[in-house]
């Protein structure tokens, strides 16, 4: 009696998704490794109507027992994941919750407020009153508009100037091109918010480009990539900090999930990641090599 | 030597042209025998519910997209325009719980701005190609941009979600059956027939037809060039809006993300059903086949997880490379000459 | 000029040439033989196989069975104008011009003029314009094809199968486009050739020109070889003889009188529009009104103005008494007011499509019964049309593309005639048309003239509009030079106004 | 009566065609104008530079894409094959390291591979639509979905990225100037002048043209029709490389996001420019114009924030639309029935 555990998630379209699909095949290949009778299946759907579509073939096609879903969006896959859940299924909730409460037995997230509230406070603690600082934004999302309004609300009242925010979508070449408009706009800049590794490597590239990435400059990314975190380790001055968004956890998800199964103790509950602030005192902790992310 | 005249060798035509009209048939009918040998859950009754309602979106914008092309047009803002009219549905019916509640009459009102806003987008795509005299890629394309941002600017970058208690009233639209079937099945072959039959059974097919063949005989033989063609947009538009109005009860909400890609999709499954991309001959039979088609290759490799996931890019396009391939319906036969 | 049968060896010929199309036959086992500085007519009638043989002497078909032989040897002739590098070139029938490209692009396309690699546009240009000159036409070598006029754009075929010095120069129809005076700058041409020893064969349904330039003559029927015959043997008349396999009547109908007390259906005052200037002119109910004038001295620009195709700038028209602005093609066929096209392949018919479609598209919505179109009247319709116009094709579900230049001719006045018109504007009625169906439908055009219809010809051969028309309407460039009746309507007299010789200001 | 026989109207051809021909140009003065007013620095060198620099990827694949399109064709997969050649040059030179060392002869390597992988995707997709008579908008919308499902394969999802050492040999190649203007400039400058002098003054640029103006015309005029339209295909593969030789040391890394959407992008910058999307009538100064339009448009949206983020795709779909209608070039003339 196979115990069959659906794994759905976005597909991946940029590093950070990678990493997450990365740690996903590797928890598979661990998981059903350590029990034979476990069998994990993974599906990636390009946007909200293709996994609410995966999540029923889930469902009608391999009768799973649990599904571990990082949902595309709330909103449109509360109702998928609601009917999985009306098939007697176990249901962990990866990053982005649900939009109506209750449907979940696990969730294991990330914390985007906090992504954004611990980078503004290291800004503040960098830069004084009078400074400027630009900020390049994710693709137009939840989870984009949950960092931004908490990393704004806690800059508020600093006097640190946001000179402009444009969305570079979690994206190197849009990160670069939005960066070197920036430049081309505005000749003070203090500091760089870019939100996400991938960004702030294009961000990177625009400033040195235009040899201004001295002075002070610096750039804060986010998530955790693993040459983002290297770089910390090796006190490189331009990217100081990294504040974490571990893709990892879509393991520690389907860890919890297959534990479900085959712990005696109770695992149902709320997982909330923190949104630690990686510098190079404590990056180590937080290397990968073995990565893609 | 008038009796004569009219030979008779109907014979020889057949041969050819029914292996084209077979082609989409037999390539779905092999993805089929894959489907079952991959898993023989593929055929059970539920599988094949899914398959079908899920092929109505796109089987539904592809009947609109097959006018378009047939009169030698062509459409990119489908997806697009699929989720301003998802946004505004919802933003409509939301504003309208106050007044009307949360019962039917609100549903209707949205379903009645979809048509609305199906019916104007389409005007407005067809009147700047028309009128306009603009490239439709180059329209299209436009208003592709233009209706996406939209419906991101509707939503502040976030997800519009429709109001839960008008949720519980429209969900059947999707979820519930009759007589078997799920409603977005039934809404599916109705425009089918009416698709089938609006091209092959009216005047309005044969100008499309006309126009996409040649579009000074069409002038010449009193055609309203500009004003068919204008039509067909708008025709794409109504599909549109149907299609929105069956996808909304799915999923509730709408973003930026809705819709990416399904015109590529809706393009593709005109092609694979035989229409000719270049105007002139079109086949709804075939759309339809294409749209069963293409929802027939997501779900098979939904059900074997044999193929690296990266890979599923690969396999679709291989398959709607073949499956082309299939419906050119001469393979073996010798690359004649003329 | 080799004077009786030389014995030399043919240059080209057809040996037993069968040909079908699927299980169609449409060439019977036909001979012919080709000569060096020879004219080698081909005529017969539409459907009668000519263009299907041309294209196997020229590589673009192959035949079922049969041979072909280059000077005397056995050879299989390369497809898609490949068996130019063998010195035979063919013009097509159906113009065969890239439409978006110039003149000079398409003369010397597929065989540029190049050096190390580069286009020499400017040797190319001036051979060109060589060409142009030698054949009297006035255009440029960059003028775009779709800018030019229908018989332009077929003197550019013959400059371009000139500037291919060919041994044999295969032309199907080339004549039918064009005025006599071009025909006459045409035959010039080949004259040349011939002496430098060209074999030059050559369709044509105009008996009088197959006459003045050939040698020999082969007629064909329904497939099958007739006879090859030396032109000064044979007659006009015994020519159509041999096509049609049995006598001929009288060309033209006997003229009916027209009531000059019937009313004006149509009058037109001061049409301005683009191409013509100040164009006034009346047509009565019954009435046949012949409109000559050379190439483009704005004929069918009236026409197209008055019928909605194109803008109109000023005037006025009345139409059955009231003044009408027919904005639409469609509004003027509700009217009863039609329009034939003399460019059936780009204006006229859609090729991809069958019979049936191109028959009823001009008229559909007389088809329409309730919301959907009545197949069964569609195909009555078109069982009508082929016995009521001959057309013949003998796979009726044959492309309309594949039908013999005649039968989709044909098939095009069937079309416009689905509309039960009540003004028929016939542009160029028998471009293309073999002598026996000419002769049907001058007949044809008289008759519905007698009920009560009135006819516009548009005409650029002399004698059909001389011995069909009540009036005759003369323009030159754009304007209105005279109208003539009765005795005036004489070759001479069109001909002085046409030219701009003669002018008068208007009744 | 022999002279004056053929007479034509040839004046009144010119007004219209020149005013096109002027029209993207015209489109961009415009552009730039808004730019200098929305921000004087918006004409400073610094800005001109990165403008130039980026609009040269798309610039290079346009230039073949206006091939392609000239001769009827359509190739929807070259941001996906820029996407995998990236990946696999930097796959190569970074394995070239072992054997090679970390000098120019590696980026050599990498460059060469990246030309190779060029000429043949283009190959395979120019066999398919020509030798497989599959219609070109699938054979590519499929190479495009397998390409990109290649690339996320081999960076397993993620970015691959080019060893430390061999970006420093290889980076100049973006960010380097040679007489002031950057290195990708250059590139796109030659690019654009070898185009424009295939078609304009070779014959197969005329084959081109008359394949896309006429299929059987050209066949009838012994061209060989299959050759030269996979030839074209052979071509935009070329460019694609290039384009990506240029790419790689800006950044140094490929994943599946590299050149989404660059298809659409070349292809609107073809069409900006005024060629003509069925075919026959091609324009390289145009496409080049084209291509300066679409990166200055993204650029002056990047220098105000008068224009909320989210609305940014609603301006980009209005100045394309309203260039293409500025290129027509009969703005103010009566539309003509005809
Ligand atoms: N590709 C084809 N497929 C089927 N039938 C064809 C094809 N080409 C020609 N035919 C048929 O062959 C017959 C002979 O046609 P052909 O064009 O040779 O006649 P023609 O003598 O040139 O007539 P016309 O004087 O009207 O041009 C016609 O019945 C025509 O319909
Ligand atoms: N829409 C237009 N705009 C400008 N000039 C035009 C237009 N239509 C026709 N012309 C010009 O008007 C003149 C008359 O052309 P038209 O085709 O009416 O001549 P035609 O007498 O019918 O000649 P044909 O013997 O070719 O039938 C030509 O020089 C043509 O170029
Ligand atoms: O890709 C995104 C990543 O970059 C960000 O940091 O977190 C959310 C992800 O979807
Ligand atoms: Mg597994
Ligand atoms: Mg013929």
């Amino acid at each position: 009696e196979n115990i069959k555990i659906g794994v759905s998630y976005p597909t991946p379209t940029h590093a950070w998704a990678a990493g997450m699909n990365w740690h996903a095949e590797k928890a598979e290949e661990r998981l059903e490794a350590l029990y034979p009778d476990v069998d994990l299946i993974l599906v990636n759907s390009p946007d909200p109507s293709a996994q609410a579509s995966a999540l029923e073939d889930l469902m009608s096609v391999h009768q799973i027992d649990a599904l571990v879903v990082l949902p595309f969006e709330s909103e449109p896959l509360t109702d998928p994941v609601l009917n999985v859940k009306k098939s007697g299924a176990l249901i962990t909730v990866v990053d982005r919750g649900l939009s109506q409460p209750g449907i979940e037995d696990i969730y294991v997230a990330g914390n985007n407020p906090e992504l954004g509230r611990v980078s503004a406070q290291y800004m503040k603690g960098r830069l004084k009153e009078g400074d400027n600082i630009v900020i390049l934004r994710g693709i137009p999302t939840l989870i984009d508009n949950e960092r931004f309004d908490a990393f704004m609300a806690e800059i508020e009242g600093s006097g640190i100037n946001v000179l402009d925010h444009k969305h570079a979508n979690w994206n190197r070449d849009d990160g670069f091109e939005v960066m070197q408009d920036f430049l081309s706009r505005f000749p003070d800049i203090d500091a760089v918010w870019a939100q996400d590794d991938d960004i702030a490597i294009g961000v990177v590239a625009a400033l040195k480009q235009a040899g201004r990435d001295g002075n002070g400059m610096f750039v804060v990314g986010g998530a955790g990539m693993k040459e983002t975190i290297k770089g910390i380790m090796d006190g490189n001055e331009l990217v100081p900090v990294d504040v974490l968004y571990p893709p990892a956890m879509i393991a520690t998800a389907m860890d919890v999930t297959v534990a479900a199964f085959k712990s005696n103790g109770p695992v149902a509950g709320r997982y909330i990641l923190g949104a630690t602030l990686i510098t190079p005192e404590n990056a180590a902790s937080f290397y990968f090599p073995d990565s893609p992310f | 030597m008038t009796e004569t005249a009219m030979s008779t060798a109907k014979s020889s035509k057949l041969n050819g042209f029914d292996l084209k009209t077979a082609g989409p048939a037999i390539a779905l009918l092999i993805l089929c025998v894959i489907g079952f040998l991959l898993n023989p859950a593929f055929l059970s009754e539920g599988n094949i519910t899914n398959l079908l309602t899920r092929s109505a979106f796109i089987g539904i914008i592809a009947v609109g997209a097959t006018f378009v092309i047939t009169a030698g047009g062509i459409d990119l803002s489908v997806g697009s325009m699929a989720a301003v009219i998802a946004g505004v549905m919802i933003i409509v019916m939301n504003g309208a719980v106050d007044t009307f509640g949360t019962g039917l009459t609100t549903v209707l009102i949205g379903c009645g701005c979809s048509i609305i806003l199906g019916l104007g987008a389409g005007l407005v795509n067809g009147l700047l190609t028309t009128k306009g005299k603009i490239e439709a890629f180059i329209v299209t394309l436009g208003t592709m941009g233009i209706y996406r941002s939209l419906v991101t600017y509707f939503a502040d970058g976030g997800t519009l979600s429709l109001n839960y208690d008008i949720r519980g009233v429209y969900r059947p639209v999707y979820y519930e059956s009759f007589l078997g079937l799920p409603i977005p099945v039934w809404v599916f072959i109705i425009v089918s027939i009416a698709g089938w039959f609006l091209m092959n059974r009216t005047a309005f097919g044969r100008y499309c037809t006309a126009i996409g063949s040649n579009e000074s005989v069409a002038k010449y033989s009193a055609i309203k060039v500009d004003r068919v063609k204008t039509l067909t947009y708008v025709i794409q538009g109504l599909c549109v809006s149907l299609a929105t109005i069956i996808y909304v009860p799915r999923l509730g909400s709408a973003s930026s993300s809705t819709g990416v890609l399904w015109e590529l999709e809706a393009i593709a499954a005109v092609i694979i059903g035989g229409t000719v991309l270049k105007g002139g001959y079109g086949r709804i039979g075939g759309t339809i086949l294409g749209a069963l088609i293409l929802t027939t290759i997501g779900n098979i490799l939904n059900f074997t997880d044999m193929i690296s996931n990266y890979l599923n890019g690969t396999m679709q396009g291989l398959i709607i490379i073949i499956a082309v391939w299939l419906q050119r319906g001469d393979w073996g036969r010798k690359t004649s000459a003329d | 000029m080799p004077d009786g049968l030389s014995i030399s060896t043919p240059i080209l010929s057809a040996d037993g040439i069968s040909k079908s199309f699927g299980s169609v036959p449409v060439l019977f086992s036909v001979s012919m033989d080709i000569r060096a500085g020879e004219v080698h007519a081909l005529i017969g009638e539409n459907g009668a196989g000519k263009s299907t043989l041309m294209k196997i002497l020229s590589g673009f078909l192959q035949p079922t069975s049969g041979h072909i032989r280059v000077e005397g040897v056995d050879t299989e002739l390369p497809g898609n104008g490949l068996s130019e590098a063998l010195g035979i070139v063919l013009i097509h029938q159906e113009l065969n011009l890239a439409e978006q490209m110039t003149v000079e692009e398409n003369v010397f396309l597929g065989r540029e003029l190049q050096s190390r690699g580069v286009l020499d546009r400017t040797a190319m240009r001036a051979a060109v314009h060589g060409f142009l000159d030698d054949i009297g036409l006035d255009i440029s070598p960059q003028d775009r094809i779709s800018q030019l006029s229908i018989a332009q754009k077929q003197m550019v075929e013959i400059v371009k199968a000139m500037s291919r010095d060919a041994k044999v120069l295969i032309m199907d129809e080339p004549t039918a486009v064009l005025t006599e005076a071009e025909t006459e700058l045409f035959f010039a041409q080949v004259r040349r050739l011939k002496e430098r020893g060209t074999a030059i064969v050559f369709v044509s349904h105009k008996l009088a020109e197959v006459s003045a330039i050939s040698d020999q003559v082969t007629v064909l029927r329904d497939g099958q070889w007739i006879g090859t015959h030396a032109t000064k043997d044979l007659t006009p008349d015994s020519m159509a003889q041999m096509m049609v396999g049995r006598e001929l009547s009288d060309l033209y109908p006997p003229m009916n009188e027209v009531d000059v007390d019937a009313d004006h259906l149509l009058s037109v005052q001061n049409l301005t529009a683009p191409g013509v200037h100040d164009v006034s002119f009346d047509l009565r109910k019954g009435e046949i009104l012949g409109f000559s004038g050379l190439i483009g001295a704005g004929r069918t620009a009236v026409f197209e103005a008055i019928c909605g195709l194109s803008s109109r700038r000023s005037g006025s028209i009345e139409f059955d008494g009231a003044s009408a602005t027919f904005d639409s093609v469609a509004a003027a066929r509700d009217a009863g007011v039609v329009y034939l096209t003399k460019d059936r392949k780009e204006k006229g018919l859609l090729l991809g499509q069958k019979m049936r479609p191109n028959l009823s598209l001009f008229a559909l919505p007389k088809f329409v019964k309730g919301l959907s179109l009545d197949q069964k009247a569609e195909d009555a319709a078109l069982e009508r049309a082929i016995r009521r116009f001959d057309i013949r094709a003998r796979d009726p579900n044959v492309n309309v593309g594949d039908l013999s230049g005649g039968n989709q001719q044909k098939l095009l006045l069937a079309k416009v005639m689905e509309c039960d018109p009540r003004i028929l504007i016939i542009d160029e009625p028998t471009r293309g048309i073999d002598v026996g169906t000419k002769q049907q439908i001058y007949h044809f055009i008289a008759a519905i003239a007698a009920e009560g219809v009135s006819v516009v010809v548009i005409s650029s051969e002399m004698p059909e509009i001389i011995g069909l028309c009540h009036r005759v309407v003369v323009m030159r460039e754009g304007e209105i030079t005279g109208i003539l009746t009765g005795e005036d309507i004489n070759e001479s007299e069109i001909v002085r106004y046409a030219a701009g010789l003669k002018r008068e200001r208007q009744q």
